[in-house]
């Protein structure tokens, strides 16, 4: 039965050695030969060290192509180019999928045609070896960011391969990115990954763990974020974690924004034990972009301003070209700059924002209850809690495609921007606190004189696409400045 | 965006599949689809993501859908769109068939694109800034034409 | 003598009609015919009604080709690309020293060989015409942006030409711009222009005038740039203009430029007349920018967050090619959008920001200072007590290459990026004001841990386009992230 | 940017001639100059904003100049540079020449701009990006090795 408690040696042992028989490559993943491997390597490479240690915010883009030598390219183009202070490796959909099979019919076909026929990086199929000559390629530690609910054998592969620092978690990379993955199965697999993290911590190899904060990316009302990642750091900490950066996506409203980012600092303190060290990434807007790279741009100024003024450890940071596709490493490393330039020019400024302290108290307690009843709904275990509660509809997150969570919670902007919740669906939250959201989306209902609806919420989502926070009602439709794109978008008749 | 009236009249009862191919967990258009298209009288079955051509098929072989709606997000639509329509074609489904999102990987030249996505049989390839309201009108138009048509044909025969 | 007096009408009339001999095109500028022209533009061209009327700050860029095709073709390009709400029509180099000769060359040979020959549009080459047919084909209203000591043939020609605004004054025209060129006699050139625009005020076409309150560009203390407004506000208001744009650079600092525009508003209304309708603009970043489009970005971004928490009637954008030349089309537009959307995206939040009071009421003693300075130089003549004041150094300009000026202040940032001053010269300025600066300076000079010097002003200079605010000294001085330029810049050796 | 050591060794005592050519009134550029010049012990004659070139070449013969700067911001400098280095020659100054600053209008090719300027006389083109370092560093170089042989060939008579 699913519980809360560390996985016994032996047993995280066995698991290993099943699931490196999945794959060829498993067999190259040595627990011990990884271990040496990672203590050469210099302490500008520990990617715990160096983000736990950084005076500012350190920048990490994403990035991922099927082929090692082009990824290889591409990482050094975003350290020097970019300036990139952190790297990522990002994998591809059937990796995350654990279709190692498909993956490798990619990769072969992308070392043919020399097109990137896989969305990212599949390092199963590259193998221990090939992540090590990655990572002793660069010059910044790197992480492996994915979106897979079974990462098992990823874990295994990647971290003997050299990665220090793995994203993810049992809520954020299932809710979010799959339909049916059963959250009972993927927290217990999660745990496994936690837990080997976990037994390269032991061996002082501190393996650095990140939860995906943004969840689905559109609106996540920042309580809700910010729970999951309490509830993650701390089945993560279960196992064994000592180094948690708890993430968090950009809403835009930027007095909710810094508000948000200290609550999850504060609680992830609280919350999380002592001997973790915790830490906080800030991502740039992650919901639906300009089509248009020059607003882009404007969109990733916000995310740099806000960072200045909200100081996260980390920055994950967006593209120009995030609408159209997967970007060129030329404007991948363009957003690295253009949030740079915003951050330095800003971070040596004094700018107290009035405010802030009382939405930051509003999110900590609604934050605090959706734990509290994660906690009460597994009578102490946070595991089994976590499946109870989605469930139940206590936890959940809006416009999750997974079944295994309510999707009932529907966001809305309200008068300021911010994002407050307009359908509770079960959320375990204070009578209080829903009164406080109405009060304030009432007001925007009467701005905007519609009753609130899904139309908000339709609008909403649209909105900073359509170049502005709040999708308040057009008279027109229609107009507007041009977008730089040649066709307004739409159809192209087959006729 | 702006989302139609809600109670438009209904389209001829004829169903309309919409889904997420392949692997591709990307709901939050297919999730605005669906209310435009049941705000504006269509009667509309989501599928949701993650749907694998199979369930497109027996959807709308089930249903005998008007229109099956295709998204796809992630980049792989090209992979996971081969042989749906031979299926569908084999299922006796002549619904028309729209395919949208963002349909390919990296910066590619959106003229391409479309080819590829008309080669493999899409009637209509839309594009990722696609207006919900232009996905309804479409509907609308090539909804009652087909139903129009195949009035003329029985009358015909 | 130079005085503060209104020009008489017949006078007007007689040094119109030798102007308008000096160049063959002066013939076409018929005032009866021109005001006729004005009366037939729709409401949507009124330059000084639409700014005024506006309930968000306006975007306009800068842009001047030489061809009059070429040019509609540009100004129709930020209108429908860039989203522009107010066009430029900037005026090339030659034009601005009154050499018509020389501008009708580069003309004629722009017209050959399809090159940008000029550095802008040659508006009194064309001649009245061709501006009209210019205002014709753009939807929006246009304002004639130059640089021009003695801009009065300019105005004569393209007033009558339909253009509805006019920048400039004879201060902020003259001491940045020239070296040689007699503060008295610019000011008298410019009685003749803002009585010109006086006189189709009376008529009922209320030419806009814009001071042009950047200045020199470079670390421009907000006290004497709005003192300079407040002066050439008060010249135009003497000789009959009744709307009139007061304008101020950002100097990067968000609390300082919040400020700084607050108390050009509050001061502008308080000394100007009351039938004058005081607005007022914000330049985005006017000092030396990044070599580089993405970092570039990143200041514009700035620019625009600072706008949306200022709120300012009008922005003039930046584009990111400002370091390498004048700007493509398409990337001035995309400068127009980036400022628009984070524009768009913030101006509906509620961001109050704490100790803007403070900076604003220093800046406002200040400027108070120097205007009164100027006004008692003169005996209660504002002309003359300008002529005086840059004279005996009481008002002064930092890096002004104008021997009218003492160009002794010397700007520097303090530890917190305010724009402060380290060389007073004979700056008109109260001790206790000078008190503030110094300790803050002081601050500055600790945390670096070196005196107070000219390397802190030679730093400052580059600071932002080296990607900071402050200039701090650095340890070691190469380095850093690449900034997307092939050459790190230098020399190229002609052995 | 960082600015050399006050008080450096003086440099042979040539003098070095700075100015913007041309209307061009972008000050600062040169005034940074000048402060790093003299700061590496340059005896500098800063000849202001919108130097003529008649001005350039009188004060280069007047002062015996090693080295003759102009900086030119505004896009004018092809045209502002004609004849220059013929009226230098017609003078017998046989000053080292440098050009520097943003040299063309728009967005040119550098390497293009560059040959237009060596064409017209210039020993070395600078681009806006320069590092004042960068410029002492050069003229270091150029009037020592000016010197030396200077020497040399007095010796050799
Ligand atoms: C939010 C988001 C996410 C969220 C999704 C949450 C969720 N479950 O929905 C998260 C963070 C989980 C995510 C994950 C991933 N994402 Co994502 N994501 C986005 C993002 C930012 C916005 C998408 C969105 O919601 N837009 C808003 C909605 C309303 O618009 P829409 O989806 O485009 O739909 C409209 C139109 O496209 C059209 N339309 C859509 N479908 C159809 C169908 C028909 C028939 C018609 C007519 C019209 C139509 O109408 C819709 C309504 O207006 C986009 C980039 C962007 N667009 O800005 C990237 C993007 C789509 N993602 C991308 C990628 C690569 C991924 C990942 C593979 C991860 C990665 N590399 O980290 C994973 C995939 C996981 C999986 N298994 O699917 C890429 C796709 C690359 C490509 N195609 O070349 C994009 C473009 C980002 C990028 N530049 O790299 N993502
Ligand atoms: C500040 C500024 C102004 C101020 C100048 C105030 C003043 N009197 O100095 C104001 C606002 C008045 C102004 C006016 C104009 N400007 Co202006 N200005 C700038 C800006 C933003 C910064 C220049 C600067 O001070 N940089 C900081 C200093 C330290 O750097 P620097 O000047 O480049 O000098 C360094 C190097 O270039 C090099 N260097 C320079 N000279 C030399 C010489 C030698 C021998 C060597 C070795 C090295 C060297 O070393 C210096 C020190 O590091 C630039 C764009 C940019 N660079 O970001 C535009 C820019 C130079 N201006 C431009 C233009 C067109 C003008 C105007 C014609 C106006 C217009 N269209 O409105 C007028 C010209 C008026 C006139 N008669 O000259 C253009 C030039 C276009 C081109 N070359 O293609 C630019 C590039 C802006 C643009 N993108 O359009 N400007």
């Amino acid at each position: 039965m699913l519980r809360d408690d560390r996985i016994p040696g032996d047993q995280l042992r066995e698991t290993a050695s099943e699931l490196r028989d999945r794959w060829p490559t498993g067999a190259d993943a040595d627990f011990e030969d990884a271990i040496e491997f990672h203590e050469s390597l210099p302490a500008s490479k520990r990617f715990a060290d160096v983000l736990e240690s950084a005076d500012r915010p350190l920048l990490q883009p994403r990035a991922g192509v099927p082929r090692l030598d082009d990824q290889i390219e591409l990482l050094v183009h975003l350290e020097t180019e970019g300036g990139a202070d952190l790297l990522p490796t990002t994998i591809d959909s059937y990796t995350r999928d654990n279709e190692y099979e498909k993956a490798a019919e990619g990769l072969a076909e992308a070392r043919e045609s020399g097109n990137d026929t896989l969305n990212g990086f599949p390092a199963v199929n590259h193998g221990v070896d090939a992540c090590r000559e990655l990572i002793q390629s660069v010059d910044a530690p790197v992480e492996v960011r994915h979106g897979t609910p079974d990462a098992r054998l990823l874990a295994i592969v990647t971290l003997a391969g050299g990665f220090q620092s793995f994203e993810g978690g049992p809520i954020s990379y299932n809710i979010p990115y799959t339909k049916e993955h059963d959250l009972e199965e993927t927290i217990e697999h999660w745990q496994f990954v936690d837990r080997l993290c976990g037994a390269y911590t032991e061996r002082g190899v501190r393996i650095n763990r990140e939860p995906f904060g943004p969840l689905t990316g559109t609106l996540v009302p920042p309580a809700i974020a910010i729970a999951v990642m309490i509830v993650e750091g701390l089945l993560a900490a279960t196992q064994g974690v000592r180094s948690l950066t708890l993430g968090y996506g950009q809403v835009g409203n930027v007095v909710q924004d810094v508000a948000a980012l200290r609550a999850l600092r504060e609680l992830g303190e609280e919350y999380l034990p002592d001997d973790a060290v915790v830490t906080t990434v800030f991502h740039e807007w992650m919901g639906g972009f300009p089509p248009d790279e020059a607003r882009a741009s404007g969109v990733i100024g916000l995310g740099g301003a806000t960072a200045a003024l909200a100081r996260p450890d980390k920055v994950i940071t967006k593209s120009p070209q995030e609408f159209q596709g997967v970007p060129t490493r030329e404007a991948n490393a363009a957003g690295l700059r253009t949030t740079r330039q915003l951050i330095d020019m800003m971070v040596e400024q004094e700018i107290l924002i009035d405010g802030i302290d009382e939405e930051q108290n509003l999110i900590e307690r609604t934050a605090r209850s959706l734990v509290e009843s994660v906690v009460s709904h597994g009578d102490g275990d946070v595991a089994r809690g976590t499946v109870a509660a989605f469930d139940s509809g206590a936890l959940d997150v809006p416009f999750a495609p997974s079944d295994s969570a309510a999707a009932a919670v529907l966001p809305a902007r309200d008068d300021d921007g911010r994002v407050r919740i307009l359908e509770w669906g079960d959320l375990a939250v204070p009578d209080e606190t829903k009164e406080i959201h109405e009060a304030r989306l009432d007001e925007r209902a009467r701005t905007e004189g519609r009753s609130r609806s899904f139309r908000m919420v339709a609008d909403d989502v649209d909105a900073i696409s359509d170049g502005k926070l709040i999708g308040r009602p057009t008279p027109s439709d229609g107009g507007g400045p041009g977008d730089g794109v040649d066709t307004r978008g739409g159809e192209s008749d087959a006729d | 965006m702006a989302v139609a009236a809600i109670g438009g009249d209904t389209h001829m009862g004829q169903t309309v599949i919409l889904g997420v191919i392949g692997s591709d967990a990307h709901v939050v258009g297919i999730t605005i689809l669906e209310q435009a298209l049941t705000a504006a009288g269509f009667d509309v079955e989501n599928l949701g993501v993650q749907t694998s051509k199979a369930e497109f098929v027996s959807a709308a072989e089930s249903e005998d859908a008007g229109a099956v709606l295709v998204s796809s997000l992630y980049g792989h639509a090209e992979q996971d769109c081969q042989g749906l329509h031979e299926r569908l074609a084999d299922a006796d489904c002549d619904a028309v068939t729209y395919i949208g999102g963002n349909l390919a990987v990296g910066q590619n030249d959106w003229a391409e694109t479309e080819d590829v996505f008309r080669e493999l049989g899409f009637d209509r390839v839309f594009d990722a800034e696609t207006d919900p309201e232009a996905v309804v009108a479409s509907l609308e138009r090539d909804l009652d034409h087909t139903t129009t048509e195949t009035e003329r044909v029985s009358v015909n025969s």
